[in-house]
Protein backbone atom coordinates (compact mmCIF):
# COMPACT_ATOMS: atom_id res chain seq x y z
CA UNK A 1 0.00 0.00 0.00
CA UNK A 2 1.68 3.11 -1.49
CA UNK A 3 0.83 6.64 -0.03
CA UNK A 4 2.21 9.77 -1.77
CA UNK A 5 0.94 13.44 -0.99
CA UNK A 6 1.78 16.59 -1.96
CA UNK A 7 0.23 19.35 -0.66
CA UNK A 8 1.04 23.13 0.21
CA UNK A 9 -1.45 22.65 3.88
CA UNK A 10 0.36 21.33 7.61
CA UNK A 11 0.01 17.43 7.94
CA UNK A 12 -0.53 16.04 11.81
CA UNK A 13 2.89 13.72 11.78
CA UNK A 14 1.44 12.30 15.10
CA UNK A 15 -1.95 11.30 13.55
CA UNK A 16 -0.45 10.09 10.06
CA UNK A 17 1.70 7.52 12.10
CA UNK A 18 -1.03 6.08 13.99
CA UNK A 19 -3.59 6.28 10.66
CA UNK A 20 0.05 4.17 8.79
CA UNK A 21 0.47 1.88 12.21
CA UNK A 22 -3.30 0.77 12.60
CA UNK A 23 -4.05 -2.82 11.54
CA UNK A 24 -0.36 -3.72 10.13
CA UNK A 25 0.85 -7.40 10.14
CA UNK A 26 4.44 -5.73 10.03
CA UNK A 27 6.40 -5.49 13.52
CA UNK A 28 8.30 -2.41 11.77
CA UNK A 29 7.53 1.73 11.30
CA UNK A 30 10.38 3.78 10.69
CA UNK A 31 9.19 7.42 9.98
CA UNK A 32 11.42 10.43 9.15
CA UNK A 33 10.13 13.75 9.54
CA UNK A 34 11.42 16.97 8.43
CA UNK A 35 10.64 20.65 9.81
CA UNK A 36 11.79 24.16 8.93
CA UNK A 37 15.11 24.39 10.70
CA UNK A 38 15.64 26.96 12.85
CA UNK A 39 18.87 28.61 11.55
CA UNK A 40 18.83 32.06 12.86
CA UNK A 41 18.35 34.85 10.76
CA UNK A 42 15.61 32.66 8.75
CA UNK A 43 12.05 33.99 8.73
CA UNK A 44 10.64 31.47 6.26
CA UNK A 45 11.51 29.01 3.66
CA UNK A 46 9.62 28.98 0.36
CA UNK A 47 9.31 25.37 -1.55
CA UNK A 48 8.51 25.16 -5.31
CA UNK A 49 8.05 22.01 -6.93
CA UNK A 50 6.68 20.81 -10.84
CA UNK A 51 3.28 19.90 -10.28
CA UNK A 52 3.06 16.55 -12.16
CA UNK A 53 6.47 14.99 -12.46
CA UNK A 54 6.34 15.65 -8.47
CA UNK A 55 4.08 13.21 -7.81
CA UNK A 56 4.80 10.81 -10.61
CA UNK A 57 9.02 11.07 -9.10
CA UNK A 58 8.28 10.30 -5.46
CA UNK A 59 5.96 7.59 -6.90
CA UNK A 60 8.17 5.69 -8.69
CA UNK A 61 10.62 6.43 -5.49
CA UNK A 62 7.80 4.97 -3.18
CA UNK A 63 7.26 1.66 -5.40
CA UNK A 64 11.21 1.10 -5.64
CA UNK A 65 11.27 1.22 -2.28
CA UNK A 66 8.47 -1.04 -1.45
CA UNK A 67 9.64 -4.00 -3.85
CA UNK A 68 13.52 -3.74 -2.38
CA UNK A 69 12.06 -4.03 0.83
CA UNK A 70 9.13 -6.03 0.66
CA UNK A 71 7.25 -2.70 2.29
CA UNK A 72 3.65 -3.52 3.84
CA UNK A 73 2.90 -0.37 3.72
CA UNK A 74 4.74 3.07 2.75
CA UNK A 75 3.70 6.77 2.98
CA UNK A 76 5.16 10.47 1.83
CA UNK A 77 3.90 13.56 1.90
CA UNK A 78 5.62 16.72 0.81
CA UNK A 79 4.95 20.23 1.42
CA UNK A 80 5.60 23.12 -0.92
CA UNK A 81 4.71 26.86 -1.08
CA UNK A 82 5.39 29.40 2.32
CA UNK A 83 6.34 27.26 5.76
CA UNK A 84 7.34 29.14 9.00
CA UNK A 85 10.59 27.89 10.69
CA UNK A 86 9.85 25.08 12.83
CA UNK A 87 6.55 23.96 10.24
CA UNK A 88 6.88 20.43 8.75
CA UNK A 89 7.96 20.15 5.42
CA UNK A 90 8.06 16.21 4.91
CA UNK A 91 7.57 13.46 6.17
CA UNK A 92 7.80 9.84 5.33
CA UNK A 93 7.13 6.37 6.87
CA UNK A 94 7.63 2.47 5.93
CA UNK A 95 6.00 -0.45 7.51
CA UNK A 96 8.24 -4.03 7.47
CA UNK A 97 8.43 -7.14 8.75
CA UNK A 98 12.16 -6.59 10.41
CA UNK A 99 13.60 -3.27 11.38
CA UNK A 100 16.88 -3.39 9.41
CA UNK A 101 14.12 -3.43 6.46
CA UNK A 102 12.17 -0.34 7.57
CA UNK A 103 15.20 2.19 8.34
CA UNK A 104 16.98 1.30 5.16
CA UNK A 105 14.13 1.89 3.21
CA UNK A 106 13.08 5.22 4.99
CA UNK A 107 16.86 6.08 4.35
CA UNK A 108 16.88 4.92 0.47
CA UNK A 109 13.36 7.58 0.41
CA UNK A 110 14.75 10.31 1.83
CA UNK A 111 18.12 10.17 -0.20
CA UNK A 112 16.14 9.55 -3.12
CA UNK A 113 13.75 12.47 -2.39
CA UNK A 114 16.94 15.11 -1.59
CA UNK A 115 18.23 14.70 -4.89
CA UNK A 116 15.84 13.45 -7.14
CA UNK A 117 12.20 15.10 -6.38
CA UNK A 118 11.09 18.33 -7.87
CA UNK A 119 11.21 20.65 -5.25
CA UNK A 120 13.79 23.72 -4.59
CA UNK A 121 13.68 25.24 -1.51
CA UNK A 122 14.64 28.67 -0.77
CA UNK A 123 15.18 30.34 2.54
CA UNK A 124 13.33 33.54 3.35
CA UNK A 125 15.75 36.04 5.93
CA UNK A 126 15.26 39.62 7.02
CA UNK A 127 17.94 40.64 4.24
CA UNK A 128 16.49 38.81 1.39
CA UNK A 129 16.20 35.27 0.03
CA UNK A 130 17.87 32.64 -1.09
CA UNK A 131 18.06 29.29 -2.55
CA UNK A 132 19.34 26.92 -1.00
CA UNK A 133 22.09 24.93 -2.81
CA UNK A 134 22.40 20.84 -3.18
CA UNK A 135 25.04 19.47 -1.77
CA UNK A 136 27.70 17.40 -2.67
CA UNK A 137 26.94 14.75 -0.22
CA UNK A 138 23.79 14.25 -0.72
CA UNK A 139 24.15 13.48 -4.44
CA UNK A 140 26.96 11.15 -3.08
CA UNK A 141 24.30 9.48 -0.86
CA UNK A 142 22.91 7.57 -3.66
CA UNK A 143 25.49 5.89 -4.47
CA UNK A 144 25.33 2.98 -1.70
CA UNK A 145 21.70 2.48 -2.83
CA UNK B 1 5.77 23.87 -30.24
CA UNK B 2 7.14 22.47 -27.18
CA UNK B 3 6.22 23.88 -23.98
CA UNK B 4 9.55 24.61 -21.73
CA UNK B 5 9.36 25.21 -18.18
CA UNK B 6 12.01 26.92 -16.02
CA UNK B 7 11.82 27.00 -12.10
CA UNK B 8 13.41 28.12 -9.13
CA UNK B 9 16.74 30.22 -10.49
CA UNK B 10 16.54 29.73 -13.93
CA UNK B 11 13.12 31.04 -13.65
CA UNK B 12 13.79 33.72 -11.94
CA UNK B 13 16.67 34.57 -14.56
CA UNK B 14 14.78 34.44 -17.48
CA UNK B 15 11.55 35.46 -15.90
CA UNK B 16 8.91 33.45 -16.77
CA UNK B 17 7.88 29.88 -15.48
CA UNK B 18 7.01 28.38 -18.82
CA UNK B 19 6.71 29.33 -22.75
CA UNK B 20 5.71 27.52 -25.57
CA UNK B 21 8.44 27.70 -28.79
CA UNK B 22 8.69 26.54 -31.85
CA UNK B 23 12.01 24.36 -32.24
CA UNK B 24 14.25 22.86 -34.90
CA UNK B 25 16.70 21.41 -32.10
CA UNK B 26 16.74 17.38 -32.19
CA UNK B 27 18.66 17.07 -28.84
CA UNK B 28 17.92 18.88 -25.54
CA UNK B 29 21.33 20.52 -26.18
CA UNK B 30 19.85 21.95 -29.57
CA UNK B 31 17.04 23.56 -27.68
CA UNK B 32 19.57 25.09 -25.33
CA UNK B 33 22.04 26.70 -27.81
CA UNK B 34 18.89 28.10 -29.32
CA UNK B 35 17.90 29.56 -26.08
CA UNK B 36 20.69 31.08 -25.52
CA UNK B 37 21.73 32.72 -28.63
CA UNK B 38 17.80 34.62 -28.01
CA UNK B 39 18.86 37.53 -25.19
CA UNK B 40 21.18 37.51 -22.37
CA UNK B 41 18.60 36.55 -19.96
CA UNK B 42 18.56 33.04 -21.59
CA UNK B 43 22.62 33.07 -22.16
CA UNK B 44 23.09 33.86 -18.15
CA UNK B 45 20.63 31.11 -17.25
CA UNK B 46 22.06 28.45 -19.28
CA UNK B 47 26.13 29.72 -19.23
CA UNK B 48 26.71 26.94 -16.82
CA UNK B 49 25.16 23.58 -18.11
CA UNK B 50 26.68 21.93 -15.22
CA UNK B 51 25.04 23.50 -12.60
CA UNK B 52 21.40 22.62 -14.08
CA UNK B 53 19.63 19.71 -14.84
CA UNK B 54 16.59 18.64 -17.27
CA UNK B 55 13.51 16.85 -17.47
CA UNK B 56 11.93 15.39 -20.57
CA UNK B 57 8.14 14.72 -19.98
CA UNK B 58 8.49 14.82 -16.49
CA UNK B 59 11.16 12.47 -16.78
CA UNK B 60 15.04 13.25 -15.53
CA UNK B 61 17.05 13.70 -18.59
CA UNK B 62 20.48 14.33 -20.43
CA UNK B 63 21.36 16.76 -22.45
CA UNK B 64 21.60 14.96 -25.54
CA UNK B 65 18.62 13.38 -25.24
CA UNK B 66 16.24 13.49 -28.27
CA UNK B 67 13.49 16.13 -28.63
CA UNK B 68 11.44 13.60 -31.23
CA UNK B 69 8.00 13.28 -30.11
CA UNK B 70 8.74 15.05 -26.94
CA UNK B 71 5.66 17.86 -25.84
CA UNK B 72 7.52 19.22 -22.56
CA UNK B 73 10.90 20.22 -21.92
CA UNK B 74 11.86 21.50 -17.93
CA UNK B 75 15.50 22.93 -16.84
CA UNK B 76 16.48 24.04 -13.21
CA UNK B 77 19.14 23.86 -10.71
CA UNK B 78 19.80 20.53 -8.71
CA UNK B 79 16.84 19.46 -6.76
CA UNK B 80 16.84 20.43 -2.99
CA UNK B 81 13.76 18.25 -1.46
CA UNK B 82 13.41 16.06 2.08
CA UNK C 1 16.80 16.06 26.64
CA UNK C 2 16.46 12.34 27.06
CA UNK C 3 13.79 10.64 28.06
CA UNK C 4 13.19 7.02 29.19
CA UNK C 5 10.14 5.27 29.95
CA UNK C 6 9.42 1.11 31.08
CA UNK C 7 6.06 0.97 31.28
CA UNK C 8 3.11 -1.70 31.21
CA UNK C 9 0.48 0.86 29.54
CA UNK C 10 -0.14 1.49 25.99
CA UNK C 11 1.23 4.62 24.47
CA UNK C 12 0.30 6.41 21.48
CA UNK C 13 2.78 7.03 19.31
CA UNK C 14 1.39 9.36 17.44
CA UNK C 15 1.22 12.09 20.20
CA UNK C 16 4.57 11.07 21.49
CA UNK C 17 5.83 11.64 18.41
CA UNK C 18 4.12 15.11 18.83
CA UNK C 19 5.26 16.01 21.76
CA UNK C 20 8.90 15.20 21.13
CA UNK C 21 8.69 17.30 17.57
CA UNK C 22 7.36 20.41 19.61
CA UNK C 23 9.49 23.31 19.72
CA UNK C 24 12.26 21.57 18.35
CA UNK C 25 15.49 23.71 16.90
CA UNK C 26 16.75 20.13 14.98
CA UNK C 27 15.45 19.53 11.28
CA UNK C 28 15.33 15.96 11.47
CA UNK C 29 13.74 13.39 13.77
CA UNK C 30 13.35 9.60 13.23
CA UNK C 31 11.02 7.10 14.95
CA UNK C 32 11.15 3.70 15.48
CA UNK C 33 7.89 1.71 16.78
CA UNK C 34 7.95 -1.72 16.92
CA UNK C 35 4.59 -3.99 17.35
CA UNK C 36 3.54 -7.21 18.44
CA UNK C 37 3.72 -9.19 15.03
CA UNK C 38 1.13 -11.07 13.72
CA UNK C 39 2.95 -14.51 13.54
CA UNK C 40 -0.20 -16.54 12.85
CA UNK C 41 -0.75 -19.09 16.01
CA UNK C 42 0.41 -16.19 17.88
CA UNK C 43 -2.34 -14.92 20.55
CA UNK C 44 -0.09 -12.68 22.88
CA UNK C 45 3.09 -11.42 23.61
CA UNK C 46 4.63 -11.27 27.27
CA UNK C 47 7.75 -9.74 27.90
CA UNK C 48 9.90 -9.78 31.24
CA UNK C 49 12.16 -6.97 32.13
CA UNK C 50 14.42 -6.36 35.32
CA UNK C 51 13.17 -3.78 36.99
CA UNK C 52 15.80 -1.23 37.96
CA UNK C 53 18.48 -2.14 35.34
CA UNK C 54 16.34 -2.13 32.44
CA UNK C 55 16.23 1.88 33.20
CA UNK C 56 19.69 2.44 34.08
CA UNK C 57 20.72 0.24 30.68
CA UNK C 58 18.35 2.55 28.49
CA UNK C 59 19.59 5.57 29.94
CA UNK C 60 22.78 4.20 29.78
CA UNK C 61 22.15 3.73 26.03
CA UNK C 62 20.05 6.69 25.08
CA UNK C 63 22.69 8.91 26.82
CA UNK C 64 25.39 7.14 24.32
CA UNK C 65 23.22 7.89 21.62
CA UNK C 66 22.78 11.59 22.59
CA UNK C 67 26.33 12.30 22.85
CA UNK C 68 27.65 10.50 19.88
CA UNK C 69 25.33 12.22 17.44
CA UNK C 70 25.27 15.27 19.09
CA UNK C 71 20.81 14.77 19.50
CA UNK C 72 19.07 17.49 20.44
CA UNK C 73 16.52 15.02 21.61
CA UNK C 74 15.84 11.20 22.17
CA UNK C 75 12.99 9.25 23.54
CA UNK C 76 12.44 5.64 24.46
CA UNK C 77 9.80 3.77 25.78
CA UNK C 78 9.44 0.47 25.98
CA UNK C 79 6.52 -1.69 27.37
CA UNK C 80 6.50 -4.87 29.41
CA UNK C 81 3.82 -7.23 30.59
CA UNK C 82 1.46 -9.06 28.63
CA UNK C 83 0.98 -7.53 24.86
CA UNK C 84 -1.90 -7.90 22.49
CA UNK C 85 -0.96 -8.96 18.71
CA UNK C 86 -0.64 -5.48 16.70
CA UNK C 87 -0.28 -3.56 19.67
CA UNK C 88 2.80 -1.22 20.29
CA UNK C 89 5.96 -2.79 21.91
CA UNK C 90 8.34 0.03 21.95
CA UNK C 91 9.05 3.66 20.30
CA UNK C 92 12.40 5.33 19.72
CA UNK C 93 12.37 8.85 18.70
CA UNK C 94 15.48 11.16 18.07
CA UNK C 95 15.66 14.40 17.06
CA UNK C 96 19.25 16.31 14.92
CA UNK C 97 20.26 18.46 13.14
CA UNK C 98 21.12 16.55 10.06
CA UNK C 99 19.00 12.93 8.78
CA UNK C 100 21.79 11.18 8.68
CA UNK C 101 22.92 11.68 12.68
CA UNK C 102 18.85 10.80 12.89
CA UNK C 103 18.74 8.01 11.60
CA UNK C 104 22.04 6.53 12.77
CA UNK C 105 21.31 6.82 16.40
CA UNK C 106 17.96 5.87 16.02
CA UNK C 107 19.41 2.03 14.34
CA UNK C 108 21.78 1.98 17.29
CA UNK C 109 19.54 2.31 20.21
CA UNK C 110 17.26 -0.15 18.56
CA UNK C 111 20.54 -2.15 18.40
CA UNK C 112 21.39 -1.94 21.73
CA UNK C 113 17.62 -1.97 23.05
CA UNK C 114 17.57 -5.14 21.48
CA UNK C 115 20.65 -7.43 23.22
CA UNK C 116 21.58 -5.31 25.93
CA UNK C 117 18.34 -3.80 27.51
CA UNK C 118 16.99 -6.71 29.92
CA UNK C 119 13.80 -7.81 28.46
CA UNK C 120 12.44 -11.64 27.52
CA UNK C 121 9.66 -12.19 25.33
CA UNK C 122 7.82 -15.30 25.33
CA UNK C 123 5.15 -15.53 22.60
CA UNK C 124 2.04 -17.46 24.05
CA UNK C 125 0.29 -19.08 21.48
CA UNK C 126 -2.96 -21.32 21.26
CA UNK C 127 -0.61 -24.76 21.95
CA UNK C 128 1.83 -22.80 24.96
CA UNK C 129 4.36 -20.79 25.05
CA UNK C 130 7.76 -20.20 24.12
CA UNK C 131 10.82 -17.92 25.19
CA UNK C 132 11.77 -16.17 21.89
CA UNK C 133 15.07 -16.93 21.35
CA UNK C 134 17.94 -14.18 20.54
CA UNK C 135 19.37 -14.10 16.71
CA UNK C 136 22.99 -14.29 16.10
CA UNK C 137 22.40 -11.41 13.81
CA UNK C 138 21.07 -9.16 16.46
CA UNK C 139 24.62 -9.86 18.50
CA UNK C 140 26.38 -9.15 15.57
CA UNK C 141 24.49 -5.88 14.67
CA UNK C 142 26.39 -4.71 17.28
CA UNK C 143 29.75 -4.61 15.58
CA UNK C 144 28.63 -1.67 13.19
CA UNK C 145 29.09 0.13 15.70
CA UNK D 1 24.57 -12.38 51.64
CA UNK D 2 24.17 -11.59 47.89
CA UNK D 3 20.44 -11.33 46.23
CA UNK D 4 20.25 -13.97 43.29
CA UNK D 5 17.61 -12.97 40.89
CA UNK D 6 16.59 -15.33 37.48
CA UNK D 7 14.61 -14.29 35.09
CA UNK D 8 13.07 -15.72 31.91
CA UNK D 9 13.73 -19.60 31.22
CA UNK D 10 16.18 -19.77 34.16
CA UNK D 11 13.83 -18.25 36.44
CA UNK D 12 10.87 -20.89 34.99
CA UNK D 13 13.86 -23.82 35.63
CA UNK D 14 15.34 -23.17 39.05
CA UNK D 15 11.23 -22.10 39.85
CA UNK D 16 11.81 -18.91 41.63
CA UNK D 17 12.31 -15.55 40.90
CA UNK D 18 15.17 -14.41 43.32
CA UNK D 19 16.53 -15.58 46.67
CA UNK D 20 19.18 -14.72 49.30
CA UNK D 21 21.95 -16.94 49.67
CA UNK D 22 25.20 -17.39 51.56
CA UNK D 23 28.47 -18.07 49.42
CA UNK D 24 31.71 -18.15 49.97
CA UNK D 25 32.71 -17.55 46.11
CA UNK D 26 34.84 -14.91 44.91
CA UNK D 27 33.71 -15.00 41.34
CA UNK D 28 29.94 -15.74 39.55
CA UNK D 29 31.64 -18.71 38.11
CA UNK D 30 32.46 -19.68 41.76
CA UNK D 31 28.76 -19.10 42.35
CA UNK D 32 27.37 -20.88 39.90
CA UNK D 33 29.51 -23.87 40.91
CA UNK D 34 27.97 -23.65 44.14
CA UNK D 35 24.55 -23.22 42.88
CA UNK D 36 24.84 -26.36 40.27
CA UNK D 37 25.92 -28.36 43.00
CA UNK D 38 22.71 -27.53 45.44
CA UNK D 39 19.48 -29.47 43.25
CA UNK D 40 19.03 -30.93 39.87
CA UNK D 41 17.25 -27.89 38.59
CA UNK D 42 19.76 -25.49 38.86
CA UNK D 43 22.50 -28.24 37.43
CA UNK D 44 19.92 -28.14 34.26
CA UNK D 45 19.47 -24.12 34.39
CA UNK D 46 23.22 -23.81 34.53
CA UNK D 47 23.97 -26.77 32.01
CA UNK D 48 25.20 -24.43 29.11
CA UNK D 49 27.05 -21.20 30.72
CA UNK D 50 27.31 -19.45 27.37
CA UNK D 51 23.61 -19.87 26.92
CA UNK D 52 23.11 -17.42 30.01
CA UNK D 53 24.31 -14.16 30.47
CA UNK D 54 25.10 -12.53 33.81
CA UNK D 55 24.93 -8.70 35.61
CA UNK D 56 26.38 -7.99 38.95
CA UNK D 57 24.83 -4.99 40.73
CA UNK D 58 22.74 -4.19 37.67
CA UNK D 59 25.37 -4.20 35.30
CA UNK D 60 26.32 -6.60 32.51
CA UNK D 61 29.41 -8.89 33.37
CA UNK D 62 31.47 -11.76 32.83
CA UNK D 63 31.53 -15.21 34.35
CA UNK D 64 34.92 -14.40 36.13
CA UNK D 65 33.81 -10.91 37.95
CA UNK D 66 34.64 -10.80 41.50
CA UNK D 67 32.14 -10.87 44.03
CA UNK D 68 33.64 -8.98 46.54
CA UNK D 69 31.27 -6.50 47.76
CA UNK D 70 28.55 -7.13 45.11
CA UNK D 71 25.37 -6.86 46.60
CA UNK D 72 23.24 -8.04 43.74
CA UNK D 73 23.73 -10.73 40.72
CA UNK D 74 21.07 -12.17 38.23
CA UNK D 75 21.62 -14.82 36.00
CA UNK D 76 19.05 -14.89 32.41
CA UNK D 77 18.96 -15.60 28.53
CA UNK D 78 20.67 -12.90 25.90
CA UNK D 79 18.25 -10.80 26.09
CA UNK D 80 15.47 -10.14 23.24
CA UNK D 81 14.54 -6.13 24.09
CA UNK D 82 13.27 -4.12 21.07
Amino acid sequence: MIGVRVQTEAFDAGAELNAFSEGLQAGAVVTFSGLVRDAGSMIAMEIEHYPGMTERAIAAIAEDAAARWSLERVLVIHRHGRLQVGAPIMMVATAARHRAAAFQAAEFLMDYLKSRAPFWKKEIGADGAEWVAAKASDEDALTRW
Amino acid sequence: MIDILYFAWVRERIGLPRERVDTEATTVAGLVDELRAREDRYALAFADISALRVAVDQELADFDAPLVGVREVAFFPPMTGG
